[in-house]
């Protein structure tokens, strides 16, 4: 394992761009951060990574001036820098893309983009055009496909996150601070800020990357660290440290499989989900089956019908034509708690607004649905919910202070554990699960994958919904790739590979619309 | 369940214990001013408090679904209206005169909920709408002078005393309270309740039927602001226009005194009884000590000052 | 147009019988002259604001006469006198203004109501002990010069102490709770001066709650009240009724009748306080009408009735 | 054309109460000849003043995602301090009250930000202050402003005047302000999302105090502007202001969660609310109806709005 690097440079040339040194932070009695130091070179990337929790999002909130460490110093090109305001903080050259963006609803992605630095003309008023011609000029220059004038409110969450990369990339800071900034995006969207990342650290600045994908995170980073507990547990060049290495010093142990093993065929198993000619708007008439224990994918860009689909199969928007069976039972799924009676259980892809309570505790949280199987007469029984919060915390590996701690202060991570928790209650027929690891560390999602393979074992039948390819290609059983709403190809297990999937993603013209 | 675990769900947030505390801390003052400390005079506050204190409940179960009632104040003030129409003074109608005015109360509740769910009106303003409205069916219909009395035989509900020493009003209070906290905290609908009030979408994603269960709540809300209409009129015997009009902003004020949010989510029952009779409380000392009107303004805005910068005390910072 | 003149009628308050009375009292009398008048109703629900504004539509509808209760004895000023500028005729009722922009006044004074409570109650303690005052509403001139009428008299009375005065808003459920709270705090009160029916009655119910014997208190002419002093009397109970009687309403359109014919009419018709005691208590108290009923009125039993049921 | 961007959606939310206005002045037109009188309209404007600086001054709050609950009680306030302060002196009295009114809002920043009480409740807890301030100064209604502040003002009660510019002035500005200024986008942002705005670099002290400022400044003006009409103070003249500044800019569009509507809006809803009430008198309907026709018309309005759709967020 690599050394643990002083704070300052080693060369003694040049002061480091950012150098964190002895910082440590704890929100009421949880110490999140101890006596974390390192630093950050001019035209350097630095990839940070961790666990959900370990304390990331916390200390690049330090470096960006949400809030004061409790104690340590932080320096900025030599300079003493303590900002005691984002905006202090941007002014100074560091701009941070929040891992939960910060984009204003009723305000447009241009003045999103460029809130704070309008540009001005007669009488100093704002010039609204162009404003969005400026606006236009950043998103093209990125290459992000957002129009200037749609709402924030209207965006969808890849859409934010490219929105608040953008924001911080334009103010072309000394330090662009990215937190999960792919977490929700696609593979070419993915390119496209890893590309923005070079371009910037080419031009002599600095980036901190923080991904929970070690593709990426070997692939861009100049330089890695690691956050475990709130403690550096690594910290090295490139070259001095390989995945396995980063992996270890996350979660202090090599994890050796991270998906579950496959059955080698399901082809004797009864048909659990059946779909036959079930439409939705956003998607075209569908027919396929999903066997007990089988874990169907669905792959695709984003926006080809993938979250028409979650939402039909969950009941949130429900199919309007066609038939829907559960073990060969037709069942009108027009309702959530119609899908949930039939035994389909859904995980909602943004779980801060789908699927969380955020100001109430993990306890609440987690025990909807332990609870209403178990009522008698309508009685809440309060011993059976504390005793299934804690074991669904235990279970699920859930870091929290306790059950009653609120989920709005639980790492994002942690926050998707709490989803889970709450619909893996009861054991169901059919899991349909979307974009189920967005943001989630590789411990976490071992854990989460493990899970599924579990219930898939048991004879639930998977829908997975993912815009992560490793993820589909790693679970499922077979693929089915969508394009505008229909299912343009399916892929059986041994012909899975990324290139694959990719061609049929692209459509019936694949080949040459991918290679433009 | 063991006892212990029934206390522990009991134990009131930490803004109920200082909207306890300052009530405590007015009584103190109350007793000073008075020059003697009598249990009696303390029950029969208690007992004049009711009515706004049952009121306050209703609005405590629309806050903790994240919406306002601001409905109250004009349903209070129907609900007085219709009970001394239909009791026309005797005591034979009791029957009718009471179900009449629950069942008008629950339209109310239920028009506020299908404006707020279904037309999608935001609660602030379908309540402020449905309370002009209300108002305006009253004067249109009495045309001024409402009809009817209360039988003094009904009016035991606010004047008299079980035993001597409890007062039946507050025996009504404490029962409507000890239900709601029951049907809240002790039940799935009560859970799933709080679910959507403080996520309404998660809420949805989860199964839990929340445009019925807002509805729900705005019928509590009205059945409890009638409640409160009634046991008004119990207290002064005739039909007057808009004798319940102060409930509105006083029963926000005393649940938000009592801890509630506006962001929903929460229901402390026990901070709500200590918030009304904070407000109540403070109108008797006001009387006590005779100040002079403008004096009684001051106060009293002071008083609502000072329990609410209690109970953001410490409360951390968000970032 | 059809030769019959036209008159607003600003209808100031509902939000009590006393208020409605008024109005009712006003239309009652209307009936009786529709070959005469036409009259436009307009509701100011105790809103100043509204009033200007609603004088200001009459005007604008070339009313020929305007009768009006203010609501504020100053903010009505500058509305008024552009009406008498357009030539309509300003008559005032049951309340006055501070500028003489009016045609005509039909009131009680209400300065010389609280005065009249106040020596009664001066004389029946003998010009000494502690009594309490209840109040209507702060900042409204009713409220203000009743009471400034009574601290007037027991001025002249160094012996006698008002140990609390108290706004309860003319209403009895306020009137009860305050004095169920000044009773706690104060061993020795020998009389209540109130200035509002209702507020008496709360306080009667305070005392009877609290088992004090009941002391001398004032009252008003509202059925309700009357009947329970009725009931008191045998117990040593003793009041008076001052009266601020509905029938001005009535009186206001004759009068406006009148300054319309171009009859001389006296500007200031300020009425002396009539007054109910012991003596006459059941030429005035009627046990088979309603409580809400004010017994100062011109209203047949069949009209009052009509108005308030039972 | 319109501008693009957010102006463009939150002008299209004051739509519904220029519409409503527009079928108002039709109905009262065709039905009474008085509509169109000289006085009428003047009568109208000089209505719409106080209300619409009331609500202007609302919206500035309710833009910023906040409440104030205190505006009647500072017209109340003003018009007391211009009664007993305008004779000694003169129209100087006229900025005295102005302060007052940034005092109060002041009073009403200081709370919510130091003490961190509610808006809601924390206006309304100063309403009660505020009014028991206008009591002492001013126990029962009187005082005097002199005659010629009436006639250097309202004038003859026409159509154009001072009043009309006052209100074009106050309006114009804050659309300026509202539309095309940074700060005005900042109180926008905090409205939307406060935690967004903090992220983006909203001062979001700075934004509270001047929302709840320019409440109270604007609120005095208004009661100046109702001192002059009744030319004397009155410590409860302006209770009725404070749900009727809400509703008129609600009525206009503006959204009570905060970031949605424009300024424009909130002019349509006052002088939509001030024509009800005169079409109503006009019209000589009962009196008793116009409360019922008042919420049923707010709630048609509200329904035009919210087909448009809710934000997301519960
Ligand atoms: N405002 C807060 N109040 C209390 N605890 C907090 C707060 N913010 C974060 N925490 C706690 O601090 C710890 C670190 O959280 P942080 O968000 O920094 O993790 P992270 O490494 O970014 O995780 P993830 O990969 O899931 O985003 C967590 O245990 C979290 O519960
Ligand atoms: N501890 C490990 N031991 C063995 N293989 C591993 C381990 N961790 C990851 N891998 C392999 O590396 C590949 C990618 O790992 P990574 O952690 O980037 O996955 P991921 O976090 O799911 O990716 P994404 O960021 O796209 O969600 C997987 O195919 C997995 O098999
Ligand atoms: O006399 C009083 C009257 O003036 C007031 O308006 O209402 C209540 C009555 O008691
Ligand atoms: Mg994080
Ligand atoms: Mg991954």
């Amino acid at each position: 394992m690599a050394m643990l690097a002083s704070p300052l440079p080693s060369d003694g040339a040049a002061p480091a761009r950012l150098a964190v040194s002895g910082v440590s932070k704890s929100f009421g009695s949880n110490l999140v951060l101890r006596d974390v130091s390192f630093s950050v070179r001019a035209g350097e990337v630095v990839s940070l990574v961790g666990e959900n929790g370990a304390g990331k999002s916390t200390l690049m909130h330090v470096c960006a001036g949400t809030f004061p460490p409790d104690g340590g110093t932080l320096t900025l090109d030599g300079a003493a820098y303590r900002p005691a305001s984002p905006q202090a903080a941007r002014t100074a050259g560091v701009a941070l893309a929040l891992q939960e963006t910060a984009i204003l609803p009723d305000l447009t992605v241009a003045e999103n983009l460029l809130f704070g630095a309008e540009p001005r003309g007669l009488l100093g008023l704002i010039d609204q055009r162009r404003l969005h011609r400026d606006a236009e000029t950043v998103l093209a220059g990125l290459g992000f496909a957002l129009r200037s004038d749609r709402l924030g409110a209207d965006l969808s969450a890849a859409e934010r996150q490219m929105l608040e990369i953008a924001k911080a990339i334009r103010l072309a800071p000394r330090l662009l601070i990215l937190d999960e900034p792919t977490a929700s995006l696609s593979s070419h969207e993915t390119e496209l800020v890893l590309k923005a990342m070079a371009r910037l650290t080419a031009a002599g600045g600095s980036v901190i990357f923080i991904s929970h994908r070690l593709d990426e995170v070997m692939e861009a980073a100049d330089h890695a660290v690691v956050l475990k507990d709130g403690t550096l547990t690594l910290d090295a060049p490139r070259g001095g440290f390989d995945r396995d290495d980063l992996i270890r010093a996350m979660v202090g142990r090599t994890l050796t499989d991270i998906f579950p093993a496959r059955p080698a065929t399901l082809a004797d198993r009864p048909v659990r989900l059946a779909l036959d000619a079930a439409v939705a708007p956003g998607l075209k008439p569908l027919t396929l089956d999903v066997r007990a224990g089988e874990i169907v994918g669905f792959a695709g860009l984003e926006g080809q019908g993938q979250r028409p689909l979650a939402r039909a199969l969950s009941g949130i928007a429900p199919f309007t034509g066609g038939t829907i069976a559960v073990d060969g039972a037709a069942v009108p799924v027009r309702s959530v708690s119609r899908g949930i009676a039939a035994g389909i259980a859904s995980i909602p892809d943004d779980r801060k607004h789908e699927g969380l309570a955020l100001d109430l505790p993990v306890r609440m949280n987690v025990s909807l649905f332990a609870l209403s199987a178990r009522s008698r007469w309508g009685w809440l029984r309060q011993n059976l919910e504390r005793t299934f919060a804690e074991e669904a915390r235990r279970r699920f590996a859930i870091r929290s202070t306790g059950i009653e701690q609120p989920v709005r202060q639980l790492s994002g991570g942690n926050q998707q554990k709490v989803v889970f928790a709450r619909w893996l209650a009861e054991t169901p027929k059919v899991l349909v699960l979307y974009e189920p690891t967005k943001g989630v560390d590789v411990g976490a999602k071992t854990e989460i994958y493990r899970l599924v393979g579990e219930l898939s074992a048991q004879g639930v039948a998977v829908v997975l919904i993912s815009a992560d390819m490793l993820e589909l290609i790693g679970l499922s059983d077979r693929i089915h790739v969508l394009f505008e709403g229909a299912v343009t190809g399916t892929l059986e297990r041994a012909d899975f590979s990324e290139e694959a999937i990719m061609r049929l993603a692209a459509g019936p013209e694949g080949a040459a619309v991918h290679a433009a | 369940m063991s006892t212990s675990a029934y206390l522990v769900r009991m134990r009131p947030a930490a803004a109920s214990l200082r909207a306890v505390a300052l009530l405590v801390l007015l009584l103190v003052a109350f007793f000073v001013s008075a020059g003697l400390f009598s249990p009696l005079l303390l029950l029969d506050n208690v007992r004049q408090a009711a009515p706004l204190g049952v009121v306050v409940l209703g609005q405590a179960i629309v806050l903790m679904m994240g919406r306002l009632d601001l409905s109250v104040g004009a349903t209070a003030s129907m609900a007085n209206i219709v009970l001394c129409a239909v009791f026309a003074g005797d005591m034979a109608n009791t029957g009718p005169a009471v179900a009449l005015t629950l069942g008008a109360g629950a339209l109310v509740g239920l028009a506020n909920g299908l404006m707020t769910t279904k037309l999608r009106i935001p609660s602030f303003l379908a309540t402020l709408a449905t309370s002009m409205i209300v108002a305006g069916l009253v004067v249109f219909f009495t045309g001024g002078s409402p009809r009817g009395a209360v039988p003094a035989g009904f009016r035991v509900v606010t004047e008299a005393w079980l035993f001597g020493f409890v007062p039946y009003s507050a025996l009504i209070w404490l029962a409507l309270l000890v239900l709601l906290m029951l049907l809240v905290h002790f039940t799935m609908l009560g859970r799933k309740m709080i679910l959507s009030g403080a996520n309404l979408v998660a809420a949805r994603h989860s199964g839990i039927p929340s445009d019925g269960l807002i509805v729900l709540a705005f019928v509590l809300s009205s059945l409890l602001a009638a409640t409160g209409g009634i046991l008004v009129s119990a207290i002064t015997g005739m039909a007057s226009i808009g004798v319940g009009n102060g409930f509105t902003l006083d029963s926000i004020a005393a649940a938000v005194i009592g801890g509630a949010l506006f962001s929903g989510g929460v229901f402390l029952p026990l901070g709500a009884m200590a918030g009304a009779l904070i407000l109540f409380v403070v109108q008797s000392l006001l009387y006590l000590l005779a100040l002079p009107p403008a004096a009684k303004f001051i106060v009293q805005g002071l008083i609502i000052m000072l329990a609410l910068a209690l109970a953001s005390f410490r409360k951390e910072k968000s970032s | 147009a059809d030769g019959k003149y036209t008159i607003g009628y600003d209808n100031y308050f509902m939000g009590n019988s006393w208020s409605v009375q008024l109005a009712a009292e006003f239309k009652a009398e209307a009936e009786k002259h529709t070959d005469k008048v036409n009259v436009v109703y307009v509701e100011s629900a105790g809103d100043t604001q509204k009033q200007i504004a609603n004088i200001e539509d009459l005007i604008t509808k070339k009313v020929d006469a305007i009768i009006t209760t203010p609501t504020s004895p100053t903010a009505l000023i500058p509305a008024l006198k552009k009406a008498r500028a357009a030539g309509i005729k300003i008559v005032l009722l049951a309340a006055t203004i501070k500028s003489q922009d009016y045609d005509a006044l039909v009131t009680v004074d209400d300065v010389a109501f609280g005065r009249t409570g106040a020596e009664w109650l001066a004389q029946k303690l003998g010009g000494k002990g502690d009594i309490i005052a209840l109040n209507g509403i702060a900042g409204i001139s009713t409220s203000d010069d009743r009471f400034k009428g009574a601290e007037e008299v027991f001025a002249k009375y160094p012996d006698i102490k008002i140990v609390a005065a108290v706004n309860a808003g003319w209403d009895y459920a306020q009137g009860k709770q305050a004095v169920s709270n000044l009773l706690a705090a104060n061993p020795k009160i020998d009389g209540v001066w109130s200035q509002g029916g209702a507020m008496t009655l709360g306080a009667i119910d305070a005392f009877e709650a609290a088992q004090r014997p009941l002391v001398p208190m004032t009252g008003e002419d509202n059925n309700g009240y009357l009947k329970r002093w009725k009931q008191l009397e045998d117990k040593g109970f003793d009041s008076i009724g001052t009266s601020k009687p509905t029938w001005l309403g009535s009186e206001a359109l004759r009068v406006t009748i009148d300054l319309l014919d171009g009859k001389a009419v006296e500007k200031d018709m300020v009425l002396p306080v009539p007054t109910i005691t012991a003596a006459d208590l059941d030429k005035f108290v009627k046990p088979d009408l309603s409580d809400s009923f004010w017994a100062g009125t011109r209203l047949t039993d069949e009209q009052v009735k009509a108005t308030f049921a039972n | 054309m319109l501008p693009r961007g957010s102006i463009r959606t939150n002008l299209l939310l004051g739509l519904p109460a220029l519409l409503l206005a527009a079928a108002i002045v039709a109905v009262a037109a065709s039905w009474s000849g008085d509509f169109f009188a000289a006085g009428n309209l003047g009568n109208l404007v000089n209505r719409v003043l106080p209300l619409s600086l009331a609500a202007l001054g609302q919206a500035f709050v309710l833009f910023a995602g906040r409440i104030d609950l205190s505006v009647g009680s500072v017209i109340s306030l003003s018009t007391a301090i211009l009664a007993t302060t305008s004779t000694s002196l003169g129209w100087a009295a006229v900025p005295l009250v102005l302060v007052a009114g940034l005092a109060c809002g002041a009073l009403n920043a200081a709370g919510v930000i130091y003490l961190r009480i509610n808006p809601l409740i924390m206006t309304l807890a100063s309403s009660a202050i505020v009014k028991g301030a206008a009591l002492i100064l001013m126990p029962t209604p009187g005082g005097e402003v002199d005659y010629t502040f009436y006639d250097a003002f309202y004038g003859q009660d026409l159509l154009v005047g001072w009043p009309l510019a006052v209100i074009l002035l106050a309006f114009l500005g804050a659309f300026l302000l509202f539309g095309f200024t940074r700060f005005g986008r900042r109180i926008y942002a905090l409205g939307s999302d406060d935690r967004a705005a903090y992220a983006n670099g909203v001062d979001v002290r700075r934004v509270e105090w001047s929302v709840f400022l320019a409440s109270g400044f604007f609120a005095a003006a208004a009661g100046v502007a109702v001192g002059i009409k009744i030319l004397s103070g009155d410590p409860l003249i302006g209770d009725s202001f404070t749900l009727d500044a809400i509703a008129a800019a609600v009525l206009g569009g503006v959204a009570l969660q905060g970031g949605r509507g424009a300024v424009p809006g909130v002019l349509a809803g006052s002088i939509a609310l001030v024509l009800i009430a005169n079409a109503f008198n006009l019209l000589e309907l009962d009196p008793n109806l116009q409360q019922i026709a008042k919420g049923l018309i707010f709630v048609v309005a509200l329904m035009l709005f919210m087909r448009g759709g809710v934000r997301r967020t519960a």
